[in-house]
């Protein structure tokens, strides 16, 4: 894997008119999105609009009727959810998918590995400062951990493969202010760090200070692509869509 | 519960006209046949209510072919004379009361535990007539005579006829099926086949729903005994086999082959089974080889069995007619 | 049994608990229910609202603390036996059968109160009250018109009105609603509310939503929950005004 | 009868069970982590036999057969699950019972077809054919306290790859949440192929080590399947603690049942069953 070397310019992601069904019902129709290297994108609209469609879609987890995925430059329309991961995607869903049978450290290190290109940026020791609340409940069993550290177990796991990109499904959802506050202060930090994120999430006043694009869906279809600056001075675009 | 659709009916009319002409013509040894495949396809249809409309994948209803079947061995299998006012109803009374037993530990569960207790709870009324030397144990029993089919004094039927037997099979077969309709039409359907799809949902709307899956169980399990009580009557021998777990595995393969949760499928299913349980002996001795990759095949391939593909093949014509009319 | 002829209450919770694992989803919550009163419950994602609404409709048993339902005691009593005695629910995840036309939906639903549906041999369709009460509940949801269409094929809107459908359909006297206005458009929301309001004239809502909106315009009390304990409760205004609460929780919201 | 037939009984109940616990380890694995019911289990643990009894016959050496039969044993696995399983993974559960039942059609139909209709039996090698004295006349056979040591063996290494093992984690995450452990870049496609594999070779097994002391006959898969099905139900699906624990409940009670109530053997294992399930409907231990 060779297709991340330096002062390429190909686009981490580059997805071409997308249709999700699930089932009979028509999720995504025709969405186009493309990700840069270290860039962090917004994704905005109301619940049941197709964001987490989006972000499953472009993981594999929910494979496209039509249209195209690459990643670094090559098709992974046919690939397994795992062949894509391994191209440097990580996902953070929004129900946070921590195993409840394994121990927050199993939880760090079962899936843990060298990035696409062999980088190894991540150790726990890392991860560990980042969340140094892990640090007292590695023995604890997934199902004994809080909501605030499901969540960071699920960002640090994430950060734990050295992935280009992490897709952030709702990442501060159902946190006491507190904690929400600890996970964008992290998310800044996963910015600074070079990796590009696509990030859900209601509050859009974070999102806009902290992503440099805004995507709004509405209905399955991308209605807004544009930079933050932008996004705001139009407020009624805002207004319109999301309701805000 | 879905309608029957036009074709639908008109094969099934067809099927019954077929059935009804047959002994006039055919052959004694196909007309033994087609009992035997009415006989599997009543067994067949009652499991379709249980798994095709209930949602309860059983894999031990052979239980209940077989306990009908003893019903009428153990009570009247020595008997010279006996009639099936006495001898039908102890059957399915027995086999109600095992369904009620069954069933109420089954329904508890769900998922794989009903499967696996369905499944238990089934070789455990087999390894009972197995071992138990009171009724032969594994040599089976014998049943003497066919039951009377009197009013009064007055021979309605004579069972021993196997013509007669033929169309008291059929006619037992129209009825159960027509039992079946009407029932998934009443209100118990609508509630059975909202239980398959979804019972939580059905809970929460008011019903208690345990109630209706074991209602779906026994009656299902006592139509089993109707046909094992077919089976017992018309072959004058039961053995364990009858309630062993190839048994349950076997009908489930007729309900799938045929299509689940349409009533007719199971009756196709039960043709083309016992057809190939006919047919293929004469190719090779090692036939289960064959019907085990057939059945492979059918799930792989034809997961909702033989009557998904009579739909197929009931709207070529008519995209052919289509086009037709358009050209 | 809780005392509760003095006043207009109708269901009460007393030191209702529930934990998973060493999660408590709802933590020790003291709340009651006024008659004729549209009672909204808010807080963020993962506060304990759903799981409250689960423990009200019977489908999760609480850990700790009692439910009374006028005078009957629902703590651990069954979904089915809850809405026999007159509340029905919605569901936030729309909880339909898709595989049924509209109406069958909604026939399923209002022939739960027939007194048993243990009915072997009249075609179901034939019970005109039935029908009648299907029918009433797919008018109030402007479902009526095309009550054959698979609910399958319905739209994302309609297959949320259908899910409020059903619950009348089985006409109850109390109504939780788990966030009715999930996903909807602005269109499809506005007449989500509009229903919303007509039942309230005669009936007794327990409401969450996180349309903050919607909330202060129907709503006539608001507890709010977060980490599964009860900050706190009372009218739209004292809510609005409270410090704790817009800490917690609206402060984020407003000024998003 | 005295002490010593009763410590004889509850040995030979106990090396039963560790059989037992063999078989049902795959089967629970492959309920828990797979969602599979996988009813041609039992075949295969047929198949260990007669691959132990074919070739120790060949080689003259049962050791010899089964370090041979193994491999073959997980061969057929793998290619069972490449060929049918790995199709049924989002089917439901009626489709896995039909194929799977299937499966057994074959199995014991080729079964019959290479090694036909009689009993066989495999005689214990020399080396552990002793017995030990209890008493005068009571002695216990070696060859079956070497089955007990073997399948001790056994279940402590796969307790340890299942719990310290990354592979273990792996397979535990996988048992919790499909999904996420895909999305985590685990392979599970080839997760599952191992575990199937790994839970034929287990059966197969049992199956080899257990030929000297049963006798091969046609259709013995079907008992120790549905015996073993018990044992998982009553265990709880997917967890092998459970597995160990409902295989001693099952192991010790038939061989009891066998000798204390001769004409009802069989029953005895199954009310226990539906006693338990009563008890409790998600078996002793649920896993998570």
């Amino acid at each position: 894997m060779t297709t991340g070397s330096p002062g390429n310019n190909t686009p981490l992601i580059e997805a071409r008119g997308l249709h999700t069904f699930y089932g009979d019902s028509h999720i995504l129709h025709g969405i186009d999105i493309t990700i840069h290297k270290s860039e962090t994108v917004s994704l905005i609209g109301r619940n049941g609009m197709g964001k987490t469609t989006t972000l499953r879609t472009l993981i594999g987890l929910a494979p496209p009727r039509q249209g195209t995925i690459k990643v670094h430059g090559r098709d992974i329309k046919k690939s397994k959810v795992h062949k894509i991961v391994h191209q440097g995607i990580a996902y953070v869903p929004d129900d946070r998918g921590i195993f409840p049978n394994l121990s927050l450290y199993e939880n760090l290190i079962m899936a843990a590995r060298s990035g696409p290109n062999g980088r190894d940026d991540w150790p726990l020791s890392r991860v560990l400062d980042l969340f140094p609340r892990l640090k007292e409940r590695m023995g604890h069993m997934g199902n004994q951990l809080s909501g605030g550290e499901q969540q960071m177990l699920t960002i640090g796991r994430a950060l734990m493969t050295n992935p280009d990109l992490i897709l952030l499904d709702e990442a501060t959802e159902g946190l006491a202010p507190k904690l929400r506050k600890i996970i964008w202060a992290v998310i800044k930090q996963i910015k600074k760090a070079g990796i590009a994120t696509v990030i859900v999430d209601k509050d859009i006043k974070t999102l806009l200070e902290i992503s440099d694009r805004n995507i709004i869906i509405e209905k399955g279809k991308i209605i807004y692509d544009g930079d933050s600056e932008k996004l705001i001075k139009e407020p009624e675009i805002l207004k319109k869509y999301v309701g805000v | 519960m879905q309608k029957i659709t036009k074709p639908v009916q008109l094969f099934l009319l067809i099927a019954l006209g077929f059935a009804l002409w047959f002994p006039s013509v055919g052959d004694e040894f196909y007309v033994e046949l087609l009992i035997n495949i009415m006989i599997i396809a009543i067994f067949a249809m009652s499991l379709d209510l249980l798994v095709g409309y209930t949602g309860l994948v059983s894999l031990g209803h052979a239980a209940f072919f077989g306990i009908g079947a003893y019903g009428l061995g153990i009570f009247f299998g020595e008997m010279n004379q006996y009639s099936i006012w006495a001898a039908l109803p102890v059957s399915l009374i027995l086999t109600a009361l095992a369904a009620v037993v069954i069933g109420w530990i089954s329904i508890r569960t769900s998922g794989i535990y009903f499967i696996m207790l369905t499944l238990a709870l089934a070789q455990m009324f087999y390894y009972y007539f197995f071992e138990s030397k009171l009724y032969g144990g594994d040599d089976g029993m014998f049943i003497s005579t066919k039951p009377d089919v009197n009013f009064g004094s007055i021979q309605l039927l004579d069972l021993g006829n196997e013509h007669t037997f033929y169309y008291f099979t059929l006619g037992i077969l129209v009825v159960v099926f027509l039992f079946l309709v009407m029932i998934l039409r009443a209100p118990f359907g609508q509630v059975i086949t909202g239980i398959c799809a979804n019972e939580q949902r059905v809970r929460s709307l008011g019903y208690a729903t345990q109630r209706y899956k074991l209602a779906s169980f026994v009656i299902a399990g006592t139509l089993a005994g109707l046909a094992g009580f077919l089976e017992a009557a018309h072959t004058g021998f039961i053995t364990p086999s009858y309630l062993g777990w190839h048994e349950s595995g076997n009908i489930l393969v007729v309900v799938i082959l045929g299509g689940l949760g349409t009533l007719y499928g199971p009756i196709i299913g039960a043709v083309a089974l016992v057809l190939l349980e006919d047919f293929l002996p004469d190719i090779t001795e090692h036939w289960k080889i064959v019907l085990g990759m057939i059945i492979v095949c059918v799930v792989l391939f034809l997961p909702n069995g033989i009557s998904s593909l009579s739909g197929k093949i009931f709207r070529i014509p008519s995209q052919i007619m289509k086009t037709i009319l358009r050209g | 049994m809780a005392n509760m002829s003095d006043n207009n209450i109708i269901l009460r919770c007393q030191g209702l608990s529930k934990s998973f694992g060493a999660l408590k989803a709802v933590n020790n919550v003291d709340l009651d229910f006024e008659s004729g009163v549209v009672h909204a419950i808010i807080g963020p994602n993962g506060a304990g609202k759903t799981t409250f609404i689960n423990l009200l409709s019977g489908e999760l048993q609480p850990t700790e603390g009692q439910i009374y339902f006028k005078d009957h005691d629902l703590t651990n009593a069954s979904p089915n036996k809850i809405s026999q005695l007159g509340i029905g629910r919605s569901y936030q995840k729309t909880n339909i059968f898709p595989k049924f036309t509209c109406l069958q939906n909604c026939w399923i639903a209002s022939q739960s109160r027939l007194k048993t549906s243990m009915k072997f041999f009249k075609s179901a369709h034939r019970d005109m009250e039935v029908m009648e009460r299907a029918q009433r509940a797919l008018e109030l949801t402007h479902l009526a018109m095309k009550p054959e269409i698979l609910a399958a094929n319905m739209s994302y809107g309609e297959q949320r009105q259908l899910e409020i459908a059903m619950m009348l359909a089985t006409d109850p006297e109390l109504m939780l609603l788990d966030e009715p206005l999930a996903g909807m458009g602005s269109e499809e929301g506005a007449e989500i509310i509009e229903l919303m309001r007509d039942l309230a004239k005669t009936h007794t809502l327990i409401l969450i939503e996180h349309d903050m909106d919607a909330v202060f315009a129907i709503a006539d009390q608001l507890s709010v929950m977060e980490n599964g304990i009860l900050l706190e409760t009372g009218t739209v205004q004292q809510i609005r005004n409270s410090k704790t609460v817009q800490e917690a929780y609206l402060g984020e919201e407003e000024t998003a | 009868m005295e002490f010593s037939f009763y410590l004889i009984q509850l040995l030979n109940g106990i090396q039963y069970g560790f059989l037992l616990f063999l078989v049902a380890s795959g089967l629970t694995l492959v309920f828990g982590i797979m969602d599979v019911i996988n009813l041609a289990h039992g075949s295969f643990y047929m198949i260990g036999a007669y691959l132990a009894f074919w070739l120790t016959g060949i080689f003259g050496s049962l050791f010899l057969g089964i370090v041979l039969a193994i491999p073959l044993a997980v061969a057929l696995g793998f290619v069972v699950e490449r060929l049918a399983i790995a199709y049924l993974y989002k089917k439901g559960h009626l489709h896995q019972v039909l194929l799977t039942y299937a499966l057994i059609l074959i199995f014991d139909e080729a079964q019959r077809f290479l090694w036909g209709n009689d009993s066989h039996g495999v005689d214990i090698p020399a080396a552990l054919s002793g017995s030990i004295t209890l008493t005068d006349i009571q002695v216990y056979p070696v060859y079956r306290l070497f089955v007990s040591f073997v399948c001790i063996v056994i279940g402590v290494g796969m307790f340890y790859v299942i719990q310290k093992t990354k592979l273990g984690m792996t397979i535990r995450a996988g048992a919790s949440n499909r999904q996420m452990t895909q999305a985590l870049g685990i392979n599970i496609e080839r997760l599952f192929t191992i575990v199937f594999s790994l839970g034929v070779g287990l059966a197969a097994f049992a199956g080899m080590i257990a030929a000297p002391i049963d006798s091969l006959y046609p259709g013995m898969g079907d008992n120790i399947l549905i015996i073993s099905l018990v044992v998982v139900v009553i265990g709880g699906i997917g967890s092998i603690k459970g597995a160990f624990v409902g295989a001693m409940i099952i192991g010790v009670s038939s061989i009891f049942g066998k000798t204390l109530f001769p004409s009802m053997a069989s029953i005895v294992v199954y009310a226990m069953m539906a006693g338990i399930l009563i008890w409790k409907p998600q078996g002793l231990f649920k896993s998570a």
